[in-house]
């Protein structure tokens, strides 16, 4: 099939099937917005794999269609393109599943690869601790083995548990290993988030809205076969698993962001904006950055990006994030003072939610600090920050 | 010729920012959102007892007689705190109005009240203007010996805990100046994004209202009379990005990654640094144009308080991390006086363009 | 769909890089200063035996038929060493405009020169401008079976090293394309900033001509065909900015101040690694861009590259100290070049202007 | 004499003197021009002299004439209004003499302070060396007593001997005790220019011109008397002489700002740069800023400034070297492309020395990075930067 009959295909399909009883969900669900409609959400994932659309690009062998990268562009161009509504699906399918098939012994591949394909389980993921930020290495979270069942018995707290609430499923990085410090004696844990141990509490962020959790973990069991690799091989796992984060969904990502642009323009066109000099600027700006974004990530989404781009592709996460915040910035100076008070024009209310969310882009994922701090160290060889005197600190 | 403070001025200021730091602290601030963005209490302190709208009212009307440099520094305070507490909306931008465009009994009257601490708001269409008249002006009409007012307005500013309503009104085909007591007039509250200075829709339907001016005033005198609310404003900006830098000083010196305090990484040192210098300087041009009431460098100031507030309330959920984000920290707080804030009188642009105009003459 | 690079476009590129990291180092920039800011020596190797000139001259004009992509590779590779050659102005400036406006064997024949490495400069009023034909244009007139142009144009870059000149003029009415051999021309070396780019005045009186259009042309059709110049500008500015940033590097993994490199410190880090994401971020547009020809990304990318070299360039100034500030050190040739390209085609403000007009309507 | 009357003297004497054979002197020999007719500004400085305009802040004890600072700042911004030229008598007058006033003995006092009152000495300062920029710790200049005449003898280098080709004297920090290290150890000698052991070689600046010098001292001599304090001293009376730096001639400096400005202004209009939206912005922006630094200033040259204003007044060199510096930048944007290529007109030429000397205000005097570290731990307490593990470095 060609490119361009793949694209009409996932445009075709989309168009017939978010309608009818899906309709409430378009272009809901996204950054700022991820509790919104979970039940229907949840049916929703189950549409797209009854039509085939999840897990396109995993391998054939584990379930998925194994299609190359530019189908799987276009799919997520599309999807966003259409209004598909943000996707409660987005953690197993793109960071639990490559990570089993990665690392996953085949038990574990046989058991979860096939719930996360169907929609029938959702996962969440339990890396950040109060107290370990964007310092992962320093996590205090502990699994300890019961001697008797093999299993493992977790207790601590995470934090920025996305969505937890609405998941089956988390996966845990624990020190499994008494006494272990850093990177050392960290383990890799899948737990059930329906049992007595868990404690999932919402966290209001600063827009109103609650899409993260902090959840509890006392004593919360972990069956013996549901780690991934060996205990010890936690920190190897996270980051590799941190890996398959970057990439595909960027597309989609910035077809969302076109939409918002597009959105402020027209605001910009309603009231007036649009005539004043600085706010001109500032979305020519605003669209030479958001073009900046799409060749950036046409570079780094080639079959084998050179060693440049790989280069280049470190400071990836901490461009789209500055981007993203400057307009969710600029939204709100579009409005100007009607932006204050509040609105009944649903498009105003979503420009607000933006100016809220986009403050935490820079944070979740790597903050601004750490990105620099990682494109300077890898990427142009400068020295190391040194840690402090204690792992764990004062 | 130089900007020292008097004694005077700083035992003033110093008693504020010693008052706030007890009564306007994080836990009151989340007592004040339950309770619509104003704290009764506090505001019986600083409007009745200390009697802080008293100040810049001139002696005449039962005011202290000082000026924009005093009210600039409470409002600074009161900035630093985010204070629930319609001070700025009585003391720098009611009663000014009123001294200026109010004549005779009426006047004083008013003045006496907000000096006693009654609670003011004012009520104009383009609030979010560089033109504050600009949009639908109200209309008053006479009747009987009095007049009414009619008129719906958007938003209006500290309209909830007003004791009554400044309405500038178009009169016997002139503009009139206009008092609305709170009972004639339905305020309906808004949720705004700046959740310590509330916002509410204000209806006057035919709403029985006194006249304060005596013969009319042009828009032009309307403008120049909100100079000093325009210097407050900047003022109260300058306090709060110090308020938002306090508290990003006081994380960043506990909250430890990497086995350090985040105070020690040398990037968090050199924004904090910087930000400082940008929050003096505002502080410099606040405090200069408070003395001069000049109009470009009124303007100057909310250009450089505006982008200092709103970076130094950036800089603090940025380097408060995850939590910085949430709702229970206070960051985000100061980040919502920000952008509420950045297009009262106008937009950067807008006050960049009255300099410009001034120095480069008219664009077109 | 990607934006890969083909084998045969990276090895052209590592052969570039390689070339001029060996050719264009500090001390033959110094000798080329001193010879005008033109290395003959280099160029002949460039134009001659590499043939740079002829890679995106069309193969019927004796070029290898390749495009602007290809034209972006090497022009960043000569702005990373600032190369003190006219590749710029010879196979992105003029060859493009002679290709896009010329005809005949007159066109094919002047082609044909550049491709064989004979240097071109274009000479019109208003390379200053975002329009290139603003103040007064030339004027051709006929004589004999010829034309001779008349002008005075008030910077002409790379003339110096010029086999002929590319001259907008007005003929019959309307524009025309003339040849100018350098023999007729009165050329003036002008001290400019840019120290690898020379410029100079250039007086044509009466001066023989050759037409190479046919049937005259738009000012449009002018400024379409420069749209290739202005992508080349860009990626020029892109390789500068990196060549800056690459100095930058260099300095600070030596230069030990307070026991430690310079690089160790923090600030620094993330400045150099802020910086490697905006040249980045200009890159993918220029590659972009590049395919596209779209007008708006082309803009686009020159707002970006712009930016881009200035910080890289300031940056390389500041975190070089004192030294920074010397003659004998290069960051300021960066800083010279940032400058003087800030402005060719239009500044930033007009760039984005052209991008707002398209997505908001005009201004007017 | 009120402070009107004394603003019109000054004024009056000014355009009454900058006339005749010092007319040439007008506006000449500032920032970026500072090597320019060296000759008529040392006679300048000898007709100050006896108009009684040098050295008018210094205590009448030591020749001067005690004046207030409301007088010093008239003084100051009087002089740059009138154009008065760049002052060859700076170093003596604003840092040597009150270090001597401070720290001097008697003689040394009686030696030095007349000469530089009247205009007939002139000193350079040498402090940096190519290895110790911005960390005056490290200087390795060495100076050693010779144990028969008790003079010091000085070996190593100074860079940014501001001037030192126009001057009598120099005053060096060295390293007096072999093998000590940091800020202990060293010497502050006040030293004769014209001796073997001493050779100057310019420095040019990328604008072109060479204010600046690196000085070679090879066994240079300073004789016992002419050291200030005591061997060991030398930090603590270098340290103070940098405090003296900072104050007064901030006024005439910004009075210099303006001017520059002014000229922006009037090539904007001229050009037609004053009808872009884009550049009348940043001139209003520029022109805030200057507000904001005059009211700073005197919000710092109160009698007694409150403890604030001593926390802010350390950013102020960072407030103007960067404010200076994007001026520069605005000039050569105003006159666009014309400004790129060289001009007769000498405004143009101004305003191009502008653009290239500003990048060293962000630089002299104590680099951005270090203004920075000052104030974030000075001034906000934060941790000090740590020292790498040698004193020395690589």
């Amino acid at each position: 099939m060609s490119i361009e009959a793949f694209r009409a295909e996932v445009a075709g399909w989309m168009a017939a099937n978010l309608t009818g009883r899906f309709a409430p969900l378009f272009d809901r669900g996204h950054a700022g917005d991820g509790d919104a409609l979970p039940e229907l959400r949840k049916d929703w994932e189950r549409k797209l794999a009854e039509g085939g659309w999840t897990c396109i690009g995993w391998p054939r062998e584990h379930g998925g269609r194994g299609l190359p990268v530019a189908e799987q562009v276009v799919f997520q161009e599309e999807y966003a393109r259409a209004g598909g509504p943000g996707r409660l699906g987005h953690i197993g399918e793109g960071l639990l599943g490559p990570t089993l098939i990665a690392f996953g012994d085949d038990d574990q591949k046989r058991r979860f690869l096939p719930a996360i394909r169907e929609g029938r389980e959702f996962w969440a993921q339990g890396y950040s601790e109060p107290d370990a930020g964007s310092d992962l290495a320093s996590i205090r979270t502990r699994a300890r083995r019961d001697p008797e069942s093999g299993d493992w018995l977790v207790t601590g707290q995470k934090v920025w548990t996305s969505l937890a609430h609405l998941s089956d499923w988390i996966f845990v990085l624990a020190r499994g290993e008494e006494g272990s410090i850093g990177p050392k004696g960290l383990i890799f844990l899948m737990m059930r988030l329906d049992q007595p141990g868990v404690e999932i509490r919402p966290i209001r962020q600063i827009g109103g809205g609650s899409e993260f959790n902090a959840t509890f973990f006392d004593g919360a069991r972990v069956k013996a076969g549901d780690i991934v690799g060996v205990p010890g091989d936690g920190w190897r796992i996270a980051m590799a698993l941190l890996g398959f984060e970057r990439g595909l969904s960027t597309l989609g990502q910035q077809m969302g962001f076109a939409r918002e642009l597009d959105l402020i323009i027209e605001i910009a066109t309603e009231n007036g904006a649009a005539a004043r000099p600085a706010i001109r600027a500032r979305i020519a700006r605003a669209w030479a950055g958001l073009r900046a974004m799409r060749h950036m990530a046409m570079r780094m989404l080639a079959d084998h990006p050179e060693p440049q781009v790989q280069l280049e592709s470190l400071g990836y996460k901490y461009q789209w994030s500055n981007w993203h915040r400057d307009l969710g910035r600029l939204g709100m100076d579009v409005l100007g003072f009607s932006g204050a008070a509040a609105s009944a024009d649903p498009r105003v209310e979503k420009l607000r939610r933006l100016f809220f969310f986009t403050r935490a882009d820079t944070v979740y994922g790597g903050t601004n600090e750490i990105q620099l701090n990682i494109i300077a160290e890898r990427g142009l060889g400068m020295p190391r920050e040194p840690r402090g005197p204690s792992g764990k600190g004062a | 010729m130089d900007l020292q403070l008097s004694p005077d001025q700083i035992f003033m200021r110093d008693e504020a920012r010693r008052l706030l730091a007890e009564r306007s602290g994080s836990e009151q601030l989340r007592r004040a959102i339950g309770a619509g963005g104003f704290d009764a209490a506090l505001w019986s302190t600083i409007g009745g007892e200390l009697a802080w709208c008293a100040v810049a009212v001139p002696e005449e009307a039962g005011g202290l007689g000082l000026g924009a440099p005093e009210l600039a520094l409470l409002a600074e305070e009161c900035g630093r705190r985010l204070a629930p507490v319609p001070f700025w909306s009585s003391a720098c931008l009611a009663a000014p109005l009123v001294a200026a465009l109010g004549a005779g009994e009426a006047g004083a009257a008013l003045l006496g009240r907000i000096a006693a601490g009654e609670a003011a708001a004012c009520a104009w269409p383009g609030i979010g203007g560089a033109d504050p008249l600009c949009g639908t002006i109200p209309v008053a009409r006479r009747a009987g010996g009095g007049w009414t007012v009619s008129a719906t307005i958007a938003a209006v500013l500290d309209a909830s805990s007003a004791a009554f309503f400044l309405v500038p009104a178009s009169a016997d085909g002139g503009l009139g100046l206009f008092a609305v007591e709170r009972p004639a007039a339905a305020v309906e509250p808004l949720e705004g994004i700046d959740l310590m200075r509330p916002a509410a829709r204000l209806v006057l339907d035919g709403a029985a209202a006194s006249r304060i001016d005596s013969a009319g005033f042009s828009a032009r005198d309307f403008d120049d009379a909100l100079m000093t609310a325009r210097l407050a404003e900047a003022a109260e900006q300058v306090g709060a990005a110090q308020g938002a830098l306090d508290l990003t000083l006081a994380y960043v010196a506990e909250r430890v990654q990497f086995g350090r305090t985040i105070a020690s990484f040398q990037a968090v040192k050199h924004r904090c640094a910087a930000l400082l210098v940008e929050i003096s300087e505002a502080r410099s041009l606040v405090h200069g144009a408070a003395r001069s009431l000049d109009p470009l460098e009124v303007a100057a100031a909310g250009v450089l308080a505006t982008q200092a507030l709103f970076r130094a309330a950036e800089e603090a959920i940025q380097l408060h991390g995850g939590v910085g984000n949430t709702w229970e920290y206070d960051p985000h707080l100061y980040l919502r006086r920000a952008q509420a804030t950045a297009a009262v009188f106008g937009s950067t642009d807008e006050k960049l363009a009255i300099i410009a105009d001034a120095l480069l003459g008219d664009a077109a």
